[in-house]
């Protein structure tokens, strides 16, 4: 059954898939993300509601920064390719490049969630506060969500390399790692509509 | 024009670096890239009929999802029918649910 | 089998076992105790409301009292009790009807559990705080804000169902992929069991509903606790889109209930048929059929919120449309039936008094779909007959014809049948009594939801019928805890399959089940699997591998200390609106404690243990 | 006063369709009653019965039946519910012919305008029998919902603009119940109106004495106190403010506050019943007994004389118009 093998030689060319534990979590990976759409649908259905009442404060097309989004959207898909590489690199075996990639991801994440905060911080001060209107309510939520998943996330990439680092890639490892690439995937994913539905749309009118 | 500076940089930083085998990686980056570019600049162009806006970002979206969990998440590799079923299954609710929901809350 | 690293048996007792088991079958005994226990006190609120709506005009409890009594009454029987009692027989039964020795996650198992049940004491220590949810299990905006409801009832109601909730999300994670990824050799989808099918719809159904529960408690908390604007009216917030999340959660949720419902009825009367399920294939279908309409037609309870004729018009067909493979369901049941040779226990009397009760109850569904006809109908206790006719004489018949049928292999003790014959007739006369005048009722024009109602309108006589039916469901309840007293005091004598009509794997192995369920994985060779070698004449399944010794996980008391932070943590944030930072850290720290725990969880490897051959062989040879 | 008992054109279309529907279901429960006794009684084990009975599958014919019956079934019961979605959601807001009423729904009571005829009353719609009536709906606090049985179904009020609409014709004249029917606080269930259908000529005679003049008490004390304690809230007349009960006319209504009922005095039968005076003055001393948690609770103070004083005064205000 769970035969925890340390050395890499052994290992099969996808680790994450060895035993049935690893199998086990990827599918309720998957079927978890199937939960998350809808979680975030209603969020984006909540947000696009709402996003016309602004109230006294100022309007979506006052308040987003283009150029603020355009890199903070860069920062996140090129973080999407690092931990494709990194996943790329477990299934060579390659502890190193796997850490290696992992960190890079997590630095282009940290940096994304900074982007964001300074961006939360900034709105604040225009007058665009969490209780100003339901736009702001909404938007925040929405936002903050993503956010919320890609903090979270990145507690939880640090964890896995701290795994990494003591025990190496095993047949425990190797999913914890896979898995942690499905989310992050799907927070990518999750902030393309983001950037589409409220940046975009918001800056139409 | 800095966003697409930024995107093109950070493009050719993965070039350089590229490991071995991850030719398609690369073109679906390069695929989202151009994707959320075409999606910058239609919103930077103005004075387009908005509604055709509407559609061609949603589109775009679409098409970038699409791309990215074809491929960097394995939804086209075999072995994936469940998980092909519950993200589809999440988003026929979204649709019918919250889209429709949308729409009589809305207009 | 590489067993190198295998650590010694970690086995504790008493309390501790409970506290930290990841046993499937303890933490489905654990489902059924905690359930049963918010059903007793779901019932002791229905038992007020009856006895407040006795006679006109009464003042048995306070208007403010009432309110609250029915929203913890609907909150408390929907999420508290029917919900977990469910969650029970699926945590029982269905690795043991899938030929497994577990589920996917045994250790996120028990962290549903905890999750559940720190949730719903949460919600319910809102008695003892003295400010209790009274807008309605609903909670409908914006009477659920702090406009409108000043106390801390909507957030008791809030947190309590957001923390069970991810009780019940991650559970049904937990289900799809144990049936997706662990049944037995030979056990395709199209062989498993109705129950299983049943299960697996519902988990969907809870992992695609749950969500926009989710989004929707998060909102209302948001507004609540930070002066967020979701439902506020007055700052651009739109009331209208909380009943839209609330019911594309609430209507797929009405499915949760009855789904697993429908599968325990596919099981008894097909055992005590002796006979095949008729049309299977078309079960299968219908299922899955009526999971899928139930996302197509939430907006059936807001035909009076003005969405237009448009809506009204669409969700009024679409409502009716489930009435086709739910028929189905009913049909096949009846042919399953006929032919057979049918024995009267007390778990087939359930099922048998399912079949007609709910019929009834669903074609007064179809006639709440007509959408101008709802008009009249929304918001009487025409609605009350209605969906305490498919909840308690659908599902509650069935949660007992399980009780009764599945006690054995969950206990080892047959349930006393002549007292069961009392618990039946007298909760299903009371529950006819109680729930078919109300029809009248609302038809003659009585709201529901009314503290009082006025002497002279013609409702005295059936509201006192109701009351009196209420107090008779009392009686057979009581009569059933009885039951179990008197059969736990006995030796654990049942036999593997106690019935003799048995057809599913859970009848192969003894009762109650060993700690590793088989010890040797079957091989299944077709539909009822066990049955099938019966009638080959074998007394036992061919197992796949030798006997060996057997890998189990390790306990722990992690979920229960993950609950625990989110209770406090619920208590922290929601007080924060009263004690400011204080409270705000205690808060703080309760999420610590859970989320440290999560990553201690991943820290540690846990490799679990081996049950040894010799006590397999042991086992065996006592039972033998 | 019940759904099945309509007094209009809407009521009886609405039960109609509950025919229909009824009908239906009770083909089907008869059928399902009636194969499951056939069934229970045929097929149940006879002691000592042992044999195994034949294991059936399935069978295509039955299945196929019992798909296209009930699809049937709901196709008749569909298309009339189609057309009555359709016929009811007419909007009459434009038709000079019918006469516009906006409700708004409050924690515990209901406002009745009449825009055209610049006239506000609570608790009870006045409406003449010849006219189809249009509803304007919508709240000043929490959800709650416009019903009135024997007339029309019902029709939930939001806040914020998102205004509904309906309508009804009352061909009777008559006194019809109306209910809250959505869950709105404590004294949900005590929200009660009553809906006065009038001949058209008593009507315009309510117009008219709707917007006479109304004397404030005589006695200048008792003058005084009304002024400075009620009509902060309420008018009569064109004294005093327009957003709590307009208290015109109170003592013609059928009842005080919704549902304290006004009989003559040897009439009463019930405990909510009483003659206009003892409930008004049940009402005024301690308005959170009659109805829990409604906003004119502790809202000033009175002795008993001013109470009964006014209580007397306000029994006066009455209209002559039926
Ligand atoms: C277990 C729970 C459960 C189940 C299974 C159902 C099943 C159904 N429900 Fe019910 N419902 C509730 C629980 C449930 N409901 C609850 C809790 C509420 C109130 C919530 C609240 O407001 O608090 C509610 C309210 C509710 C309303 C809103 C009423 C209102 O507020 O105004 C409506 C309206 O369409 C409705 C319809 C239906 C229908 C059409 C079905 C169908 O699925 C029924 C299908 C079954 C049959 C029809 C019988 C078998 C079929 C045959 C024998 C075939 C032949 C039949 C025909 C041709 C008709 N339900
Ligand atoms: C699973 C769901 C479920 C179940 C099982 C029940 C079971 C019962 N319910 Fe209901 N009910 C709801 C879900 C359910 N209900 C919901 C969702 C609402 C709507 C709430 C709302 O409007 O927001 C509602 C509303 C509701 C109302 C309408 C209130 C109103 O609108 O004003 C009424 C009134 O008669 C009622 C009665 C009953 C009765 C008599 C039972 C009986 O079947 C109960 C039988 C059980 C017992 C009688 C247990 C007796 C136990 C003892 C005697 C032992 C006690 C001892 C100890 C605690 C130690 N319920
Ligand atoms: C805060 C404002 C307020 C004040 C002050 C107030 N009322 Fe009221 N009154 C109300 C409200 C609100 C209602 C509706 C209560 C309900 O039915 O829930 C009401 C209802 C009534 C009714 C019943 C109206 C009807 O249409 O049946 C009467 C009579 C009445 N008030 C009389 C008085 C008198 C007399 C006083 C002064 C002594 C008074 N009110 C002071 C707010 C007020
Ligand atoms: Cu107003 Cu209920
Ligand atoms: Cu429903």
């Amino acid at each position: 059954m769970s035969s925890h093998s340390h050395v890499e030689g052994q290992l099969p060319h996808e680790p994450e898939r060895a035993t049935l534990e690893g199998r086990n979590k990827i599918t309720g990976f998957w079927l978890f993300l199937g939960g998350e759409t809808v979680l975030f649908g209603t969020l984006f259905a909540a947000y696009l509601t709402l996003r016309g009442q602004v109230m006294d404060g100022p309007t979506p097309n006052e308040l987003f920064d283009f150029a603020l989004v355009a890199l903070a959207t860069a920062l996140l898909l090129t973080s999407s390719l690092t931990s494709v590489f990194a996943l790329q690199a477990m299934h060579k075996h390659n502890v190193k490049g796997l850490m290696g990639w992992l960190i890079v991801t997590l630095l282009l994440g940290a940096a994304f969630l900074g982007l964001e905060i300074y961006e939360f911080n900034h709105y604040v001060h225009l007058g665009h506060t969490f209780a100003a209107s339901a736009f702001s309510t909404s938007f925040y939520t929405l936002v903050g969500f993503h956010g919320a998943h890609v903090a979270f996330g990145l507690l939880w990439v640090i964890l896995i390399l701290l795994q990494l680092k003591k025990r190496g890639l095993n047949t425990t490892t190797a999913p914890k790692v896979y898995v942690f690439g499905m989310y992050w995937h799907f927070i990518d994913v999750v902030w393309v509509f983001i950037f589409t539905v409220v940046y975009l749309m918001g800056k139409v009118g | 024009m800095a966003a697409a500076n930024e995107q093109t940089s950070h493009r050719s930083d993965v070039k350089t670096t590229k490991p071995e085998g991850s030719k398609k990686h690369i073109i679906a980056f390069v695929f989202s890239i151009l994707l959320t570019f075409i999606a910058f600049a239609l919103v930077m162009a103005g004075e387009i009929n908005t509604d055709f806006i509407y559609i061609m970002l949603v589109v775009l979206a679409i098409i970038q999802v699409f791309v990215q969990m074809a491929f960097w998440m394995h939804m086209k590799d075999k072995g994936h029918t469940f998980a092909i079923i519950a993200i589809l299954s999440g988003v026929v609710v979204v649709f019918t649910c919250v889209i429709m929901a949308l729409f009589w809350t809305t207009w | 089998m590489a067993h190198a690293h295998a650590h010694a048996v970690k086995r504790r007792t008493g309390i501790m076992d409970w506290l930290t088991t990841v046993d499937h079958k303890k933490i489905g005994i654990m489902y059924l105790l905690a359930g049963g226990f918010f059903f007793l006190i779901g019932g002791l609120e229905a038992i007020l409301i009856r006895l407040q709506l006795m006679f006109p005009q009464s003042e048995v409890v306070s208007a403010q009292f009432y309110n609250e009594l029915i929203t913890m009454h609907g909150t408390t029987m929907i999420f508290l009790a029917a919900m977990p009692i469910l969650f029970g027989f699926m945590n029982a039964i269905i690795p043991l009807q899938i030929g497994a020795r577990d589920v996917a996650y045994p250790f996120v198992n028990a962290l549903g559990f905890w999750t559940f049940f720190f949730g719903g004491v949460l919600l319910n220590i809102s008695f003892i705080a003295g400010s209790v949810p009274d807008a309605g299990w609903t909670m409908y905006a914006p009477l659920s804000g702090t406009t409108y409801t000043e106390h801390f009832g909507t957030d008791y109601y809030v947190i309590g169902l957001q923390i069970s909730g991810i009780g019940t999300l991650i559970g049904g994670i937990n289900f799809l992929v144990t049936i997706i990824n662990m049944r037995a050799p030979g056990m395709t989808f199209m062989r498993m069991p109705m129950f299983t099918w049943a299960t697996f719809i519902t988990s969907a159904l809870i992992l695609f509903a749950f969500p926009a529960l989710t989004v929707g408690l998060a909102a209302l908390m948001f507004d609540r606790l930070f002066s967020g604007n979701f439902f506020d009216p007055s700052a651009g917030g739109n009331v209208v889109l909380w009943e839209h999340i609330f019911w594309i959660f609430g209507h797929p949720e009405v499915y949760i209930l009855i789904l697993p419902a429908f599968g325990i009825i596919s099981e008894v009367v097909s055992t005590f048929s002796r006979k095949r399920l008729f049309g299977y294939s078309s079960m299968v279908f219908a299922t899955i059929l009526i999971g899928f309409l139930g996302f197509m037609v939430w907006a059936h309870h807001m035909f009076t919120t003005g969405l237009g004729p448009i809506a009204n018009a669409l969700f009024s067909v679409a409502t009716m449309l489930i009435a086709v493979p739910t028929g189905i369901k009913i049909f096949n049941w009846l042919f399953t039936m006929w032919g057979g040779s049918i024995k009267f226990t007390v778990a087939n009397l359930f099922a048998v008094g399912f079949i007609p009760t709910f019929v009834m109850g669903g074609v007064t569904g179809v006639m709440l779909s007509v959408a101008p006809a709802d008009y009249q109908y929304h918001d009487t206790y025409f609605v009350v007959a209605h969906f305490h006719y498919v909840i308690v004489g659908g599902l509650v018949l069935g949660i007992f014809a399980g009780l009764h049928y599945w006690w054995p292999k969950m206990f080892g003790r047959v349930l006393s049948e002549k007292l069961g014959y009392w618990t039946f007739w007298t909760f299903y006369i009371g529950f006819h009594l109680t729930f078919f005048v109300q029809h009248f009722l609302g038809l003659l024009g009585m709201p529901r939801r009314i503290w009082q109602y006025l002497d002279g309108m013609g409702f005295n006589t059936l509201n006192f019928i109701s009351t009196i039916g209420a107090l008779l469901m009392g009686v057979g309840t009581i009569l059933f805890i009885i039951n179990i007293l008197i059969t736990m005091r006995k030796p654990k004598t049942a036999e593997n399959d106690p019935w003799k009509d048995g057809r599913t794997l859970e009848w192969t192995i003894s009762s109650p089940a060993p700690e590793y369920n088989f010890a040797q994985t079957p091989l299944v060779r077709g539909y009822d699997a066990w049955w099938l070698e019966k009638m080959e004449g074998n007394s036992k399944m061919t197992p796949v591998e030798p006997i060996g010794p057997i890998h189990m996980p390790s306990p722990s008391i992690l979920p229960f200390f993950m609950g625990l932070g989110l209770f406090i943590a619920g208590f922290g944030f929601m007080y924060a609106r009263e004690f400011g930072v204080v409270s705000l850290v205690i808060g703080i720290a309760g999420l610590v404690i859970t989320f440290g725990c999560m990553g201690l969880r991943s820290w540690i490897d846990d490799h679990g243990f081996h049950i040894e051959e010799e006590e397999i062989l042991k086992d065996q040879g006592v039972k033998a | 006063m019940s759904a099945l008992n309509p007094q209009g054109p809407v009521a009886q279309e609405q039960l109609g369709l509950m025919k229909i529907s009824i009908l239906i279901m009770s083909i089907v429960v008869v059928v399902v009653f009636a194969i499951s006794i056939y069934v229970l009684i045929k097929f149940r084990r006879r002691k000592g019965d042992e044999k195994i009975p034949k294991q059936v599958e399935g069978s295509h014919k039955l299945e196929v039946i019992w798909t296209v019956i009930p699809i049937i079934l709901l196709v008749i019961l569909a298309i009339p519910t189609l057309k009555t979605v359709f016929s009811l959601s007419k909007d009459y807001s434009e038709d000079p012919n019918a006469l516009q009423v906006i409700v708004t729904a409050h924690q515990y009571w209901w406002e009745f305008e009449y825009p055209e005829l610049g006239i506000k009353t609570a608790q009870e719609l006045v409406i003449p029998t010849d006219r189809v009536i249009s509803i304007e709906a919508k709240t000043a606090d929490v959800l709650h919902s416009f019903w009135i049985p024997s007339l029309a179904g019902k029709i939930d009020t939001n806040p914020d603009g998102n205004v509904n609409r309906m309508y009804f014709e009352a061909p009777k004249a008559g006194v019809y119940q109306g209910k809250c029917a959505e869950l709105c606080g404590p004294s949900h269930g005590l929200m009660d109106f009553k809906v006065k259908a009038v001949e058209p000529s008593s009507f315009d005679r309510w117009q008219v004495a709707m917007l006479d003049t109304v004397e404030l008490p005589s006695d200048p004390e008792l003058a005084q106190v009304f002024e400075s304690q009620c009509l902060t809230c309420h008018a009569v007349g064109e004294y005093g403010g327009s957003t709590f009960p307009n208290l015109t006319g109170i003592a013609s209504r059928e009842s005080v506050a919704g549902i304290l009922i006004n009989v003559e005095e040897g009439e009463k039968e019930y405990k909510h019943e009483d003659t206009v005076y003892n409930n008004l003055y049940k009402w005024i001393k301690d308005p959170k007994a009659v109805k829990p948690g409604n906003h004119m609770t502790d809202q000033y103070t009175l002795t008993d004389e001013e109470v009964a004083g006014i209580a007397e005064y306000l029994s006066t205000l009455t209209l002559d118009y039926e």
